[in-house]
């Protein structure tokens, strides 16, 4: 109908009209999300139709995922999608494994429940072997077992007792609730009855003479 | 009139041979004889529920006939399918025998056309699942996923048996403490790791461990084993508490162990 | 000594208390976005703190998402971050070669999803013609397929169904998805019809056990 050159001009420009910023926002989103590394602005140009203007269009998207779970960045002179800082710990997956206690410190355990409160070299005097440090650091760093008060003996030895946690994760209202020799013998754990006077005394051991009173020892003997 | 009628037919004969002879030439082509029944099927231009079996039977021993007629081998599941194409004509042209038994040639027929039009109905949805929207071609995945990273927390459990067949057994230790006393062929794993716990600390090299056995048990036999099978359960308790490292480089070589390093630990 | 056990668990549930629904999503969000494989919703809530409902967060993830340029799809029980199909055009340089498969190898591929769980005597059934070791085990190679439960016929064949990656390979959000379906199955196309009689069995290989009409998977029959 016109036939003024500006005219034409604008007609054949319209033939390439750049989409809707809205739509440029789009493609810079995907090309964004997809790409294995950032991508220039240059690229972005490049990549999306002739008349895009990248730049404004990552203003915009740019602002569209703030607070949001991902977030536009610049990295350098590109840019980069990535996940929101504060969210990194979700971008670990904690593997619970659940191994059985080792023998040595379910002994440690069983003793220390049983003789509490029991001293280390208690505890080797029952077990006929050496108790290692890692093996006490496992129970107390479980929870399973804590210091009690120091014994009243030469050197004044520490002591250890059972937790409430270890009371809890036992189902025990008590240490006192711990099954005695004689269930232990009933339920088949204990096969041949020693004969009688042959049991060591509990908690016997050099520095332990004077704590008679305090072992837990006249529970299991009835 | 009927001179062109003639002639029609004759073109029409004329095309049909061609179209057979094309069919033979590509008959390595067909993926079997059901494939080109469903091609023979499309000669007919007619939807395939309106399809007339008998004129396909008739087609497809044609084509068989031609394929012999040119010297061309065809595989046997070819010829099986024309040999029950010419019994299933047979019994849609003549009457129903009553005292015959097994399906009619009508069913026979229904199955067949059922079975084309399965095919090609697998036919059409394969080319619709291949014609969708690809992974990688048309929408894709993050192009910079992110590691997720594993960590390992371990937690350790123990029943309230475990802690009482722990007790019975340190207490069943004691009250049989004389009589194994009485194996002096056996070295525990007891007296192995009291023995090891001394000696690791001077194991900063790899070494074997048969040289922590202890003295006097190298020769008999009996002791040897028993000493050997106790060092080894040691060197696994130590491993376990985190004290040494063990190593064996393949089945049946020597088992090493070396103190582990405080400062990798 | 007293617990008071409703007061300890009250203030532990608090403790616990799940993050806003918004926040929740955002967690969605991250993780998704941060992988390149789908995600199950299992998996979500596993990574998200304790109490998290991942699948109404990814109702409203998804919801956000409709109409960029990247979408919340759905995977057989994962889902995905993908760009949106009409941006596929800027991606020419994330296009990856897709390999070429034979047609023997497509049209076996279709009647595993349209029919699964599907024996290979079955698939020859409808074919008519036996089913090549290749082509299987492209198929299996490609992880569009895997095996699937033995049918409780005769001989006890291995049956073959289509994986989560053939869905996300073609945009589905599950078998049910699969295009034209519903006609299939209202024309009885899907339908184990055992030939009558003396029809000869196409396609049959040495393998090939008599199948009875179990009729179509599950997966079909909602």
């Amino acid at each position: 109908m016109k036939t003024m050159p500006e005219d034409i001009e604008e007609k054949e420009e319209s033939l390439f009209e750049a989409p809707p910023m809205a739509e440029q926002e789009r493609m810079c989103e995907a090309i964004l999300f997809a790409s294995a590394e950032p991508v220039s602005v240059k690229e972005l140009n490049d990549r999306m139709p002739h008349g895009c203007d990248a730049a404004e269009a990552l203003v915009h998207l740019r602002k569209r995922y703030e607070g949001r779970g991902v977030h536009v960045t610049k990295v350098g002179d590109a840019w980069a999608m990535r996940t929101a800082p504060d969210l990194g710990f979700l971008m670990q997956k904690e593997m619970v494994e659940t191994r059985k206690l080792s023998r040595a410190a379910i002994e440690t355990l069983a003793i220390i429940a049983y003789h509490q409160p029991v001293t280390r070299a208690e505890i080797e005097e029952i077990r006929g072997v050496s108790v290692s440090r890692g093996t006490v650091d496992q129970l107390l760093e479980m929870e399973w077992i804590r210091f009690g008060r120091r014994k009243m003996t030469p050197g004044r030895p520490v002591t250890f007792v059972v937790t409430p946690q270890f009371l809890d994760e036992f189902g025990l209202e008590s240490a006192r609730d711990l099954p005695g020799l004689k269930e232990l013998r009933a339920a088949g754990l204990l096969e041949n009855r020693p004969p009688p006077g042959s049991m060591p005394k509990l908690g016997e051991s050099e520095d332990a003479e004077e704590e008679a009173s305090e072992g837990q020892s006249e529970l299991f003997e009835d | 009139m009927a001179e062109e009628f003639s002639s029609e037919l004759q073109t029409d004969a004329v095309a049909a041979r061609l179209a057979a002879e094309a069919l033979i030439v590509d008959v390595d082509g067909f993926e079997g004889p059901l494939d080109l029944l469903l091609t023979l099927s499309r000669t007919q231009k007619v939807d395939l529920r309106k399809i007339s079996i008998l004129e396909l039977a008739q087609q497809y021993l044609a084509f068989v006939e031609k394929a012999k007629q040119l010297r061309l081998e065809l595989a046997a599941d070819y010829l099986v399918m024309a040999a029950w194409l010419a019994f299933l004509k047979s019994r849609l042209l003549l009457p129903p025998d009553p005292s015959e038994e097994g399906p009619s040639g009508e069913e026979l027929a229904a199955h067949l056309a059922f079975q084309l039009e399965r095919l090609q109905a697998m036919r059409d949805s394969a080319a619709k699942i291949m014609a969708r929207d690809r992974l990688g071609r048309d929408f894709f995945a993050r192009g910079i996923p992110e590691d997720v990273t594993r960590i390992r927390r371990v937690t350790y459990t123990a029943t309230l048996l475990d802690l009482m067949q722990g007790y019975a057994r340190i207490r069943t230790r004691d009250d049989f403490r004389p009589f194994t006393m009485d194996r002096d062929s056996v070295f525990t794993m007891e007296e192995a790791l009291e023995r090891m716990r001394g000696l690791i600390g001077y194991a900063g090299e790899w070494t074997d461990i048969l040289s922590y056995l202890p003295a006097g048990w190298e020769n008999d036999p009996q002791k040897r084993r028993s000493a050997t099978a106790s060092t080894f359960a040691a060197s696994l308790e130590l491993a376990k508490e985190g004290k040494v490292e063990i190593r064996q480089s393949e089945s049946f070589a020597p088992i090493q162990l070396r103190k582990k390093d405080e400062d990798h630990a």
